[in-house]
């Protein structure tokens, strides 16, 4: 039986034979232990470096709208057709790309693969205590996890991104080739259960939370940059007149900075967990996330990038959308 | 040069012998993270190969204010406290002082922050008996018991540091100190047999005058393509870097009060070439990752005689796709060599 | 402190919730002089980026008012603006804004004497909160 | 002396130059007599100047050190520091640092001929380094001085009065030129590039400073190569996004070089040698 790389290898090797595609977007391995590479396949001779694991966290659906390609003045860009190799989220991002017109259908293939989790290379550190980690073998369910004079097996569930736990999408719900059957998800976690157990402290508490963590921000950006959904030309936080918050590190600034980009992103969101991976120090930044995701999800029954056809969650209403907060 | 050596028992009281005219930064660990902070009686993090943010913020906050102003009157609010000890960075990242020193001292006007907090300032690196498998320093000239940019050269020799003075500061803070011992020919002979392991340690080569002349061969070529179409143009690797050093000047506040801030910036960021009018000379990823490794690789040693890079690695680790920088020299000499 | 009023700022969709403050005003109906007044065009026009951003300079509220449902002069506007005040009122207070700091309502242009009667109860209800405190601590460059 | 804290300096004039309004010129004068005395400056070098609470910029100097009283500059509205300059009232303070940079190669222009080419409002050093040669103790020190200074429309040129002084002067050359045919202008009209091929100044003895928007650059440099100007007596004053001025903040460089410390006056001899130089 062929493996799941050998398979995605040889649809993507199809797509760029028959010229159904321009290039595939991938993950190749990368130059670190669990750690892969976002890779730009445009022949078909070169798709033998494509893998899927749990290594593959980043959203490649990034790439769909990252320095977009322009055209002379006056005249489009000619758009490529890409093929996305895409795990759940990566599609969700996809489709959401579509339903807000960044993207034409026609012009991006959304392979799917089934993903049983992606590692959060924070919390592969943190159960390693913070050591580092030289080699890593999953096993079932297990992490075979290696470094300088130790060996260790780790649950998989304790190194997995925390939006994997939860996941309830492991392969895009619109795609357009399936690589390999649906996986059951590695979620069945509650996905709001940080949310609701910080919503259940004093609001003392959650502000000393989240001071704490926004206080790590070194203000470098990967969050916005890994999120697919940030696509703005100008980003509100680049914006100098008006300048709506400072450019410090500043704990006031910093938290207005990712609570603006939470409630932009809301309805938008896929929950793919890029940004918390991308975060080279570590910030939380779903705990606060997940409150707008909760909203928007309970209230108005809707989810990112699972239809095509659904307008983004705040860019429609109902007339009946439940006010009792309004005076 | 002197040498001597420490109880690891008596660390806390040399930190407090240096902290009575000095303040003193060590390596602390916050929430899983490891940076520089004042170490002030809590517990240092000696133990990790290399720190997760490097000690460039001793010197270098990555906001400061310059200036503030009210009702007319400006003031300059240049650092005036006292001089900082850093202990326990590592020989990478001391070094990565001394690359800084040449754009902020070397050339007229230094810079006054710069000098302010650099002023008198001590630096006590921990050589690294086991260097990360991420580290590079020896591609770029250093070395894991490297000692430029360092006073005090510590070993970890088990229960104890061998303390050796590498300048006259670090010889006067040696002298000053009453908690050190006299050290012999064998712990010096321990410390020469650790450095031979660390050297061991380090993997693979790369001769950086070679990257440099590749680098500059290959300006319009296909490397940088390869490597920004999967780089998001954060600055993960710029503000982690210890050596990057580029800045941005803020005012904050309204017309009659407010004040002045330097704060880090990146040349990953698009904004940080971008005119008034809307000019921009590098307008995509592809230019600004070409502009970040050249300046390193070609332009500062060009202007400054020392590369720009000490190989700690931390940008390596950082990527979060995966933008090795080992991997864009090596491929450089590769692909000149090919040509 | 007994004495104390809080400085709130309010945004009022141009056609009904800033008639509805004019109509207070000219009929000299009575209430807390602690609004600072934002026009806009209309309730959908609220970003939280004007919210965050007032609360970020130090107001001690943020009062939002636009339209009735149904009475949009640009027909939908508030209706948009409606789910888009729901993610903020969550987001802000999950981040650790007491509730009751920012506050949404619905005033039309005939409606003086609500406006008045929300600008009283926001107000009572900011009062009870105190000053702002959130950014002001973290106001702190090293 | 920290390069970082401004002068304040008061704003004395304000004289608006094109009919769009978009460009005005400051006068500011020294708050300080030490500043004063101590402020030398040649032309071609920059300041920064500040609106506290807005932020610093970079402008040319536009005004010469032969003009003693006060400091010029002409900035054209185009972003957030600039508005708040054109927001300032006359008698307002802003903060000043500088002279910042190099300037025009004025040593080597002893004895020979001297040629400007300017197009739009990059005039402004040419403007300080056309007065300072005119000056009466410079103007013996070179032989002849052309100007060629082009702008999309008669309302844009700056200095109008200026220009018109000099137009009727026997030392210097002037030759302006507009976009396209205007009512009332009764000058040359064409683009700069095409302009100094009709004048071609000769390239004997000769240095030519050129400034201009780039696509000016780009087109008026084959012209003079053709005209016979080697490249090592061809300037120009680049223009980056500039924030300290003095060679620290990483942000202006052109390979090696950076713009606010090693130019902005830069020989076309240097910038062949120089990568992303246009």
């Amino acid at each position: 039986m062929a493996s799941l790389a050998e398979k995605l290898r040889d649809c993507a090797r199809g797509l760029l034979a028959e010229g159904k595609a321009d290039v595939v977007i991938g993950h190749a391995a990368g130059t670190l232990p669990m750690r892969s590479a976002p890779c730009f396949v445009r022949s078909a001779g070169e798709v033998e470096g494509l893998i899927f694991d749990h290594t593959c966290g980043a959203n490649l659906a990034k790439y769909l709208v990252k320095d977009k390609p322009r055209g002379k003045k006056g005249e489009a860009a000619k758009p490529e057709k890409v093929a996305l190799i895409a795990k759940g989220c990566d599609g969700r991002a996809a489709v959401q790309l579509v339903v807000e017109g960044q993207i034409a259908r026609e012009n991006v293939i959304i392979i799917g693969v089934p993903c049983r989790g992606v590692i959060d290379p924070h919390r592969l550190g943190e159960a390693v205590g913070g050591r580092e980690v030289l080699s890593c073998r999953p096993e079932g369910e297990s992490l075979f996890v290696g470094g300088d004079g130790f060996k260790e097996k780790v649950e998989l569930r304790e190194v997995l991104s925390e939006c994997c736990l939860s996941c309830r999408h492991p392969v895009p719900p619109v795609h357009d080739v399936l690589v390999e059957e649906a996986v059951e998800a590695p979620g069945g976690a509650d996905e709001f259960a940080a949310v609701e157990k910080l919503a259940a402290g004093s609001p003392d508490e959650r502000w000393a939370f989240f001071e704490r963590e926004f206080f790590k921000c070194i203000r470098c950006y990967a969050c916005r940059n890994a999120c697919p959904m940030c696509f703005c030309g100008e980003c509100f936080i680049d914006q100098n007149d008006p300048q709506w918050f400072g450019k410090s590190t500043d704990p006031g600034d910093t938290m207005l900075f990712h609570a603006v980009r939470v409630m932009h992103t809301a309805g938008r969101c896929v929950d793919c967990g890029a940004c918390v991976r991308a975060c080279p120090v570590g910030v939380d930044i779903r705990a606060l996330a997940k409150r707008a995701e909760k909203e928007v999800r309970e209230r108005f029954g809707c989810e990112a990038g699972v239809s095509l056809e659904e307008a983004p969650a705040l860019a429609a209403f109902d007339e009946d959308d439940p006010q009792e907060f309004i005076l | 040069m002197a040498v001597r050596k420490l109880s690891k028992k008596k660390l806390k009281k040399l930190l407090e012998e240096l902290a009575r005219d000095r303040v003193v930064y060590g390596p602390v660990s916050s929430d899983g993270q490891v940076s520089f902070a004042e170490a002030s009686g809590g517990e240092l993090a000696l133990e990790k190969a290399i720190s997760d943010r490097p000690p460039k913020n001793v010197f270098f906050p990555q906001a400061e204010v310059l200036l503030t102003y009210s009702g007319g009157e400006t003031k300059d609010e240049t650092y005036t406290g006292r001089p900082a000890a850093v202990f326990g960075a590592r020989p990478c990242d001391a070094r990565a002082f001394a690359v800084i020193d040449r754009v902020f001292l070397g050339e007229p006007p230094e810079d006054p922050c710069w000098r302010a907090r650099r002023r008198d300032s001590l630096v006590l690196a921990l050589a690294c008996n086991r260097p990360a498998s991420t580290c590079f320093c020896h591609w770029m000239g250093g070395g894991p018991f490297g000692e430029e940019g360092v006073d005090v050269l510590l070993t970890d020799l088990g229960s104890e540091f061998l303390l050796k003075a590498c300048t006259p500061a670090g010889e006067r803070a040696l002298g000053a100190s009453k908690v050190l011992q006299e050290a012999g020919e064998d712990d010096l002979a321990a410390s020469e047999q650790l450095k031979g392991q660390a050297e061991a340690r380090l993997s693979g080569s790369l001769d950086v005058a070679e990257a440099k002349r590749a680098l500059e061969a290959l300006w319009d070529e296909g490397l940088w393509e390869d490597f920004s179409s999967r780089c998001l143009g954060c600055a993960a690797c710029a503000y982690l870097c210890p050596t990057c050093h580029c800045f941005d000047v803020q005012d904050e506040g309204s017309a009659s009060r407010g004040r002045r801030l330097r704060i880090w910036d990146a040349c990953m960021f698009g904004l940080f070439t971008k005119e008034a009018s809307g000019h921009n000379p590098r307008t995509a990823t592809r230019e600004r990752l070409r502009q970040r490794v050249m300046h390193k690789f070609s332009y500062f040693p060009d202007k400054f005689k020392a590369v720009a890079c000490v190989g700690c690695g931390r940008c390596v680790r950082a990527c979060p796709s995966n933008v090795d920088l080992r991997e864009v020299l090596r491929r450089a000499v590769q692909e000149a060599v090919k040509r | 402190m007994s004495d104390w009023q809080p400085r709130i700022i309010a945004f009022l969709c141009n056609w009904c919730s800033y008639a509805g403050a004019d109509l207070a005003g000219v009929s000299r109906i009575q209430y807390p002089p602690t609004l600072r007044v934002v026009r806009l065009p209309c309730s959908g026009r609220v970003d939280p980026l004007l919210i965050l951003r007032a609360l970020r300079e130090g107001y001690d509220g943020v009062l939002v008012s636009g339209c009735h449902p149904g009475d949009c002069h640009y027909l939908s506007g508030n209706y948009v603006a409606r789910r888009k005040f729901a993610v903020i009122k969550a987001v802000v207070e999950h981040l650790g804004f007491e509730p009751g700091r920012v506050q949404f309502s619905w005033v039309s242009a005939g409606e003086g004497e609500k406006f008045a009667n929300v600008v009283a109860k926001v107000t009572e209800d900011i009062r009870k909160l105190g000053p702002a405190r959130r950014m002001a601590a973290a106001e702190q460059v090293k | 002396m920290n390069p970082y804290m401004p002068m304040p300096m008061r704003v004395k004039k304000i004289i608006e130059e094109s009919d769009d309004k978009t460009l005005r010129t400051f006068e500011l004068a020294f708050c300080q007599d030490e500043d004063r005395d101590s402020f030398n400056f040649l032309p071609g070098q920059f300041c920064e100047v500040s609106v506290l609470g807005k932020g610093e910029s970079a402008f040319g100097i536009a005004s010469s050190p032969t003009e003693k009283d006060a400091v010029r500059f002409t900035v054209n509205r185009v972003g957030l520091v600039t508005t708040a300059l054109h927001y300032l009232k006359e008698g307002d303070t802003v903060g000043m640092r500088g002279p910042l940079g190099n300037s025009y190669p004025i040593e080597k222009f002893k004895g020979e001929n001297v040629v400007i080419v300017a197009g739009g409002f990059a005039f402004t050093t040419l403007r300080s380094l056309a007065v300072y040669l005119l000056h009466p103790e410079h103007r013996s020190d070179i032989k002849g001085l052309t100007v060629i200074y082009g702008a999309r429309m008669p309302g844009l040129l700056l200095y109008r009065e200026e220009l018109a002084r000099w137009q009727k002067r026997d030392d210097i050359a002037l030759h302006l030129t507009i976009d396209r045919p205007a009512e009332g202008w009764d000058g040359l009209v064409g683009f700069v590039p095409t302009v100094t091929k009709e004048v071609a100044p000769s390239p004997d003895a000769a240095w030519v400073v050129v400034c201009g928007p780039p696509i000016m650059i780009k087109f008026t440099l084959p012209v003079l190569q053709e005209i016979g100007f080697p490249p090592e007596r061809i300037y120009t004053s680049l223009e980056r996004r500039m924030k300290c001025g003095v060679g620290k903040c990483g942000r202006c460089n052109i390979g090696s070089k950076y713009v606010c410390t090693d130019g902005p006056v830069f020989s076309f001899a240097e910038l062949r040698e120089l990568p992303e130089a246009f």
